[in-house]
């Protein structure tokens, strides 16, 4: 069956609570809740003038990147917390990521090819805070993410 | 309590042979929730191990869930897989064997499958005005997904068989109007998810309240 | 017109002088618009040149934002900073100095702080059912933020000081019901960003709109 385009943010919004949720639980946690070595983390800022000046191609991929290198980093993270509390919130933040690069298809915005290492990806830095990575996680999701789905050309006819 | 969850769950199963042609039959009840299941002829039905589960996620390699067998009346028996870890937005392509022959198999996105718990509380008081009636309740608890649901009210007099049907979206509370005056009205509430996040099947109906205008 | 976004804001640093404990106090009003101020006695207050505010976005140098002083009620002084290229969803921190010693240090999100401009033409009509109003208003023009905003519209009868409130998402419509005959209505709306991506202050309220039942 084709696949039905997503265009309903409140899809994106409920991940955007989620995530938030998890950075309070993170925030609150005590211990067994460190990151065991630095990450690569996308590049949260947005500046309109510039975002909108990119092509819808060059957005994607800026977007598809970095929820790969969440996915990555949220799953280091996975493995070096053993507060079973953070646990869920993390294996529900991952899931969501995929979710996200599933409502990304169904938009048939392009597929991604991930890079061999992180290192390969231009305009990312590191975290080394367990805080600051679920930080930059709601940011992303915020931000580019919503401003990438919010734009997607498959929802622009969707005038129901 | 476990009681309520255990009647819940066994109407959400009885609401599936009803309403679901297709096998397995299967439903979520949270984010974190989802079961399928599918009926045999217990003389027809062979023993647990015989059968297989297998699910996976678009893009993963297939899983498979441990199966529960339950008798069932009118001599036939269920078969349960119930899974914690759940996807969504993704394909679930989901296959049952058995004995190595493919019995069903079917895909399905899991959000679109969901059956909630009925709506709980559920409160009816008179207004100012005689012939209304004022109507509340509480949704079943699923975080941020609450400005999805959809519910249905029914209300009948106590001599009829016709019900009169309201539905209300993303609002927990009714005002009913236009009642006809000095009857005792039977109200009872449904819920749903609206279909444009999230969509699945009609809940049980909540137990009744009366009221008399 | 110009004098009706000095009006605005001058409202907003009011706004934000009642609500905001921290330092500097600031206040996004579009996509390319944020500003920042502190209050001083102005006795106690020095000259504009001992004072220094720079700012800097997560992973970027600091950079200085040029400093304006005025008058304020109460022997009070305002200084302000404001900023045209403003970044967005990462950590902006502040830092204010006079004459070498830090006086101020803040950080926050500048999508979080935004004070929009109250509804305008807020509209109110009959309806065909007598005791409804049916009100309406135009959401301020912000790109990207329309879907994102909440509305409070408060109404009170003449000879009342306590007002009802109901709250509005995603709509710019209402309709009030249950009101009293006869009653002359005083109408206002406010508004909000929802707090999901971006959030902030309640605005001012509109001027008031009035229509009998």
């Amino acid at each position: 069956s084709p696949l039905r385009p997503i265009c309903d943010l409140r899809v994106l919004d409920h991940f955007i609570k989620e995530a938030r949720d998890a950075e309070v639980a993170m925030k609150s946690c005590r211990e067994g809740c460190s990151l065991s070595e630095s990450v690569s983390v996308p590049q949260t800022t947005v500046d309109f003038d510039v975002w909108e000046k990119k092509n819808g191609l060059d957005q994607a991929h800026e977007v598809q990147s970095g929820l790969w290198l969440l996915q990555q980093a949220l799953g280091l993270l996975r493995t070096s917390v053993t507060n079973t509390a953070l646990h869920s919130h993390l294996d529900n933040s991952i899931r969501n990521l995929l979710s996200i690069n599933a409502v990304l298809h169904s938009l048939h915005i392009q597929e991604y090819t991930p890079p061999a290492s992180a290192a390969e990806l231009e305009g990312t830095w590191r975290v080394s805070s367990a805080t600051d990575l679920l930080q930059v996680h709601v940011n992303f999701l915020r931000g580019k993410v919503r401003l990438l789905l919010m734009d997607a050309q498959a929802c622009q006819q969707d005038v129901s | 309590s476990i009681d309520q969850a255990a009647r819940n769950h066994g109407k959400k199963v009885s609401i599936l042979l009803r309403e679901e042609p297709e096998n397995p039959k299967c439903f979520a009840q949270s984010r974190k929730d989802f079961t399928c299941f599918w009926e045999e002829d217990e003389e027809l039905s062979g023993s647990l191990d015989q059968y297989s589960f297998t699910y996976s996620y678009q893009n993963e390699n297939s899983s498979r869930c441990p199966l529960k067998m339950l008798p069932a009346a009118g001599g036939k028996r269920l078969f349960f897989c119930h899974l914690n870890r759940i996807q969504m937005f993704v394909q679930t392509d989901i296959e049952v064997h058995r004995e190595g022959r493919l019995i069903h198999n079917r895909s399905l996105l899991i959000e679109l499958v969901f059956i909630l718990d009925p709506p709980a509380n559920v409160t009816v008081s008179r207004t100012a005005q005689p012939l209304q009636l004022n109507l509340s309740w509480v949704p079943p608890a699923l975080k941020y997904m609450d400005d999805s649901m959809i519910y249905e009210v029914i209300y009948t007099t106590a001599g009829s068989n016709v019900g009169q049907v309201e539905v209300v979206a993303a609002s927990s509370e009714l005002i009913l109007r236009g009642l006809q005056p000095g009857q005792m009205y039977k109200i009872r509430v449904r819920v749903k998810l609206d279909g444009i996040r999230y969509n699945g099947y009609w809940s049980a109906w909540s137990d009744p309240v009366f009221m008399e205008t």
